[in-house]
């Protein structure tokens, strides 16, 4: 295990990171109400969750899911849909949608746990894909393809409706808060080293006395309850879900992970880093090459992903961590020198 | 009754292409443990380079897959030499994310010189049919299927009689044996890869007489391809044959007696089963 | 450091469009559409199509109501995802200052986009036509086409008429549609027409938009034996659908329903086996006159009904802000309410005009019934409409 | 012909030999025995270029091997059959040792190799449209050096060949290996039976955690108390 930080976190949360976060408070404070910015920071702010959401079994235990849109779709589809039949506000929705794609988890783990590797992805992906399927399916309950609208009501706390961006984004600061909270607790407990130790070889886990199956269950529980919870948000913030996006393999799935990866897999931070770079690249990279050729944005942003792995496969943080240990290890070394006799 | 054998045979067909368009992904898995997301693009560019020689050559398209290959062998390998080879070692979520990227590059960069228009060739068979017996057959699906069956047989040939193919097989089979024969597996990575994305674009090439090409067609074959080479057993040659024949004949069969909309949903189900209880896939042992 | 800082921030607002100084005499018209992803082709027609109008009106002499001020065109990219048109509209609307968002063809698109505009009070001018577009109260969305199922139900009822009036007597009819917004929309209407007609609806079938094999479908249509078909679908599904009906010797007439079936790459797939097939169209390039005429000059190709419709979005949109004299998105929206326009080239709508209602829907227009004939598409129905006659496929 | 100069090698962090020095004249059959994780296998996978060298270097005829990349050792005439066989399972009995004639040099001769083989191990004749993974483990065993043959090595490196076989097959495979040994090749075995290498080495090479701690002939092994008492249990 070279990656020390990873492998034995403190147990208490940093003041430097605590720092860092109330940071994230500044922006709705200097932020235009309905402006561009705060809506991106407010999308980053949520993918970040998403992301930590998807750290959760992704990256602690490196089960790489393809599926995990399911949850979110389910969360935001359960939420709406019970809006609009029984007019339950969305803050109750978003519990039981919670609940629900956590028992969506529970289901889908017994088919997919023994899957490993590229076998889980796959597995994972079509799950999603089923989901997807059977929401367009089932249109009477689900408004099928044409997708469900939210009925805006206004500025209303209680119905989770609000008319500019600064509510949102205050909500989305306290779920990623709650999300990483959750993920510093996984990360520095028992769970988290139980799905490190999977991370490498389940069969050396299990001989350790490790329950692989029953660790992956509850990472993926808490993984789905926050993407379901997520989903919530969404469709609030959004007004409108169709099966095709919630449940889309490149919108969502594939967002999560790319995060995740992006910003350092299994680290609390990583997520935040990774959308706080690849969310506001998307949208700078539309803005910026759009009126030309078409395709263009596409291309530099894909390259710009190639270029991002080939440079760091573990992630910028992990590479951030190294840089810092290594200018450390070159101070004290140098000090060290001078104390010898 | 006769529907259901009509049903059948169309899945045959169809299925026959299915099995080659993902044959490459099975192959390049076996080889170098790598599930390539971009394979699907490669089907793409075979697609447009098929169209540029109906263009500018006149030639049929089952005809210019003979030299889609060549041209869709040589891209796949500048990819592997440049970007695939860096992650062969890299943990599994590299390898996914830098062929997804991959994916998007090659989309938008079809798009960048060709724009987003559909693209499809005109051919004097395009809408004829053969009768065998009660059965009514789509002449581009019997051209598609044969040309498919030709590739297969030779794709066999290749890897079981010659020595090229026998050293592909022995570095799927244990890689640390084969660098002990003296077999240079980074070779057999790169001549994996181009064969295998060469396949797609092969493939690309023989379904254009009944298909269409613009920059993001991948997408619909891309699932396709995932569920053939699973249910087949990941990295098993002759699995993904047999998985492309099922997959075709339960999307038409289910067809026959569900709605169209869940033909995909048979196919999903299936494919999680398989994974649950049989994630070597359905035919037997890694043959690769 | 503070010079570090400076030049960092120059760099930025040099790369971003947002920067550049906005001058007195220019009004910008915020556009959001598809420009890549599986619907990129249709986007690009729209952006042509807008293009097109924005430099007739600038060679013309600009925005007469507001001294003659210059249309500027900020583009953005919604790929195929609804969250993307969302954020993208967002910047256009605050960042971009747009007067107007003009888009997004694809209904998903729209109404991701439509929530945007409406919170901040800009107009959103759509040829996008699912139902809920108009169902949601919005007092800041402008549809210049009429509803999908009132497209249905006109696709359904255009073809009874048509047979009636060349002695066909159409009883069956067998309706495939894709699982999007539009085909649902569609097909909705479709299937009540049909009942309102009391014909029989032999086959009521959504299928997955992006098919890689029609057989299964076309099997179905065959097997119910309807007198008539009426798929709705994109292209790629379009082209696949009618060869393979071709290739099972199915010769029944086919009623499209517009999308796919409306476009040149249409009949360049299937050359003469596209002769004799109906749509549906929410207008035809034979009423469009010299905008028809000088798109096909500039881009080689007729001018689809997106690219003209997303013209006569620029059109409404300058005629409103003419009345207005104003910029000021409320007040070009409250213009927009009470326009009545029936100049060229918003004549080429059927219909002849636009006037909107309280839900911001088109009233004055209605759909028509095309048929490819010698290689091109004629308007055949309603008789006040067509340029042509209909031909009974055989 | 084989001449080890003093290298270290490290295994994930963990150092598996510390100067190793071992030499060997062409023809020569010598040993490397030691307990289990003494670092043998190390050594062997070091020569074939499997894993790097920290320090020193390996010269086979002269020639240093540090930067020879590890597909093109073989072709120098160096066989390594590696420790648990290590066949190629779903390829077939003759496809198998085809492979093993894969560099240019041997190709040539396919033909004589494979007839060599064959009169070696008849049983292999008998299977050679079987899949290798199909065969007992004496048969894979005997496989697995038939296809280091058909390389017609001048250096072949045997780890273990004894390992999970039936004391029978062993003796088996140990006149096999003595007959190759006379036709001219030089044999370098690694074993953790000693007792049993030392019944047919000319020389030997003790290794204890990654070091070589005593060398000699056959005769002077044999005779040693340390290795009496540690490896032959008297």
């Amino acid at each position: 295990m070279k990656n020390a930080k990873n492998a034995r976190p403190t147990q208490r949360l940093s003041p430097w990171g605590l720092l860092a976060f109330a940071a994230l408070l500044l922006p709705p404070l200097v932020l235009e109400n309905n402006g561009y910015l705060l809506r991106v920071a407010t999308l980053t702010l949520m993918y970040a969750g998403l992301g930590g959401a998807w750290n959760l079994l992704g990256g602690f235990a490196q089960q790489i899911s393809l599926g995990h849109a399911a949850f979110f779709g389910l969360g935001a589809y359960t939420s709406t849909i019970l809006l609009r039949d029984l007019g339950l506000s969305p803050w109750i929705g978003m519990l039981v949608a919670a609940a629900l794609a956590g028992l969506a988890s529970l289901i889908i783990g017994i088919p997919t746990f023994r899957l490993r590797g590229h076998y889980y992805a796959l597995g994972t992906l079509a799950f999603a894909e089923v989901l997807r399927i059977l929401f367009l399916y089932f249109r009477s309950f689900t408004g099928g393809a044409i997708g469900l609208s939210v009925p805006y009501m206004g500025d209303s706390f209680w119905y989770f409706q609000f008319y500019g961006n600064r509510p949102y984004y205050v909500v989305a600061l306290a779920m990623l808060a709650v999300t990483m909270y959750l993920t510093h607790r996984v990360s520095t407990g028992p769970l988290g080293y139980r799905l490190r130790a999977l991370r490498n070889s389940h069969e050396a886990a299990e001989v350790v006395g490790v329950d692989t199956t029953r660790a992956k269950l509850q990472a993926n529980f808490l993984s789905a309850v926050l993407a379901g919870a997520y989903g919530t948000f969404y469709a609030q913030y959004h007004f409108f879900i169709d099966p095709d996006t919630v449940f889309g393999l490149m919108t969502f799935s594939v967002k999560m992970a790319l995060i995740t990866i992006l910003g350092g897999l299994g680290n609390v931070w990583g997520p935040l880093v990774g959308a706080a770079i690849l969310v506001p690249l998307d949208e700078w990279t539309n803005a910026v090459f759009t009126g030309g050729l078409a395709g263009a944005s596409r291309f530099i942003y894909g390259s710009l992903l190639i270029v991002l792995i080939l440079w760091q496969p573990r992630g910028l943080l992990y590479w951030a961590n190294r840089s810092l240990e290594r200018l450390r290890e070159r101070r004290t070394g140098a000090m060290g020198e001078g104390v010898r006799p | 009754m006769v529907e259901v054998l009509e049903a059948i045979a169309n899945g045959v067909l169809v299925g026959g292409v299915y099995a080659i368009i993902s044959v490459g992904l099975t192959l390049v898995y076996g080889i170098m443990d790598i599930v390539n997301f971009a394979q699907a693009d490669f089907l793409m560019l075979g697609m447009f380079a098929a169209y540029l020689c109906a263009q500018f050559l006149g030639l049929d398209p089952v005809l210019s897959s003979i030299l889609v290959f060549p041209v869709i062998f040589l891209v796949g390998a500048l990819v592997q030499r440049g970007l695939v080879q860096r992650v062969q070692k890299a943990p599994i979520v590299s390898q996914i994310f830098l062929t997804v990227g991959l994916s998007l590059v090659l989309q938008s960069l079809m798009q960048m010189i060709f724009g987003a228009n559909f693209r499809s060739v005109t051919t004097s068979y395009q809408t004829k049919a053969i009768s065998v017996g009660p059965l009514n057959l789509s002449v581009p699906y019997v051209l598609a299927f044969l040309a498919s069956a030709v590739m297969a047989l030779a794709l066999w040939l290749f890897l079981e009689r010659t020595d090229l193919g026998r050293c592909m097989r022995a570095t799927a089979q244990n890689r640390v044996a084969a660098t002990l024969v003296g077999i240079d597996p980074s070779k057999m990575y790169l001549v994996a890869f181009g064969i295998g994305t060469a396949l797609a674009g092969m493939a690309g090439a023989v379904i254009l007489p009944y298909a269409y090409v613009f920059p993001t067609v991948g997408h619909q074959y891309a699932l396709i391809m995932f569920t053939v080479v699973v249910l087949g057993g990941l990295g098993n040659v002759l699995g993904s044959l047999v998985g492309g024949l099922l997959v075709g004949v339960i999307h038409s069969v289910s067809a026959v007696f569900l709605p169209t909309q869940l033909q995909n949903l048979v196919v999903f189900i299936i494919f999680i089963l398989t994974l649950t209880f049989k994630p070597t896939g359905l035919v037997g042992r890694r043959a690769a | 450091m503070r010079r570090v800082l400076l030049f960092v921030l120059a760099v930025v607002m040099a790369l971003t469009p947002a920067a550049a100084t906005f001058a007195q005499s220019t009004v910008r018209i915020g556009v959001v559409l598809p420009l890549t992803g599986s619907q990129a082709a249709f986007g690009q027609a729209s952006l042509n199509g807008i293009q097109l109008a924005v430099d007739l009106i600038n060679e013309a002499g600009g925005v007469q109501g507001l001294g003659g001020a210059k249309l500027e065109v900020v583009v953005a990219d919604a790929g195929s995802d609804p969250t993307t048109a969302a954020s993208v509209t967002q910047r256009l609307v605050s960042r971009d200052r747009v007067v107007a968002v003009l888009g997004a063809f694809a209904s998903s698109l729209s109404l991701a986009a439509s929530e945007v505009t409406e919170r901040n009070r800009v107009p959103f001018l759509t040829m996008s036509f699912t139902d809920i577009l108009t169902q949601r109260g919005f007092r800041y969305l402008f549809q210049v086409v009429p509803k999908g199922t009132v497209i249905g139900a006109a696709q359904m009822r255009y073809a009874v008429e048509i047979g009636k009036a060349m002695g066909h007597d159409v009883r069956r009819v067998a309706i495939v549609f894709e699982d999007t917004a539009y085909g649902s929309s569609n097909a909705d209407g479709l299937v009540a027409e049909a009942e309102r007609l009391g014909l029989e609806v032999v086959l009521n079938e959504p299928y997955p938009a992006g098919l890689t094999d029609a057989t299964p479908v076309v099997q179905k249509i065959r097997n119910a034996r309807p007198d008539m078909v009426f798929p709705v679908s994109y292209f790629t599904d379009a082209v696949l659908i009618i060869r393979s009906m071709r290739q099972a010797g199915l010769d029944i007439p086919v009623v499209g329903g517009a999308a796919g079936y409306v476009i040149p790459e249409f009949y360049d797939a299937l050359g003469e086996y596209a002769e004799g097939i109906f749509s549906i169209n929410t207008s035809n390039y034979d009423h469009y006159g010299d905008l028809g005429r000088l798109y096909r000059e500039r881009h080689g190709q007729f001018m689809t009904h997106e690219a003209f419709e997303h013209a006569v979005l620029v059109y409404a949109l300058v005629e409103a802000m003419n009345q207005a004299r104003s910029a000021d998105p409320a007040r070009v929206s409250e213009a927009l309410r009470s326009l009545e326009l029936t100049s060229y080239p918003v004549s080429g709508l059927p219909g002849g005009g636009i006037r909107f209602d309280e839900t911001g829907l088109n009233v004055m227009t209605y759909p028509v019934m095309v048929q490819w004939q010698n290689g091109e598409l004629v308007t055949v129905w309603p008789a006040s409409d067509a340029l042509g006659q209909p031909v009974w496929p055989e | 012909m084989l001449r080890i100069e003093s290298i270290e090698v490290s295994y994930g962090g963990n150092r598996a030999l510390h100067g190793v020095c071992l030499s060997m004249e062409p023809g020569e059959f010598v040993g490397v025995i030691g307990s289990n994780r003494a670092g043998k296998t190390t050594l062997l996978r070091a020569i074939s270029g499997l894993v790097p060298l920290q320090k020193g270097e390996i010269y086979f005829d002269g020639q240093p091997l540090s930067r020879v990349p590890a597909h093109r050792i073989p072709a120098l005439g160096i066989a390594h059959v590696p420790e648990g066989r290590q066949v190629f399972p779903g390829l077939t009995v003759e496809e198998n040792l085809l492979l093993g004639a894969i560099v240019p040099s041997a190709k040539a001769h396919r033909a004589e190799g494979l007839e060599m083989v064959f009169a070696l191990f008849p049983r292999l004749k008998e299977r050679r449209t079987q899949l290798a993974g199909t065969m007992s483990g004496g048969e894979q065993q005997m496989l697995a050096i038939g296809r280091a043959l058909m390389l017609r090595p001048r250096l072949l490196m045997l780890d273990e060949p004894s390992m999970g076989l039936a004391p029978i097959v062993v003796e088996h495979v140990y006149e096999k290996i003595a007959e190759i040994h006379r036709l001219g090749v030089g044999v370098l075995l690694i074993e953790q039976n000693v007792s049993l290498a030392l019944s047919c080495i000319q020389r030997g090479y003790v290794i204890e955690t990654g070091r070589v701690v005593l060398e000699g002939t056959a005769e002077e092994l044999r005779g040693n108390a340390a290795v009496k008492e540690a490896y032959l249990g008297l």
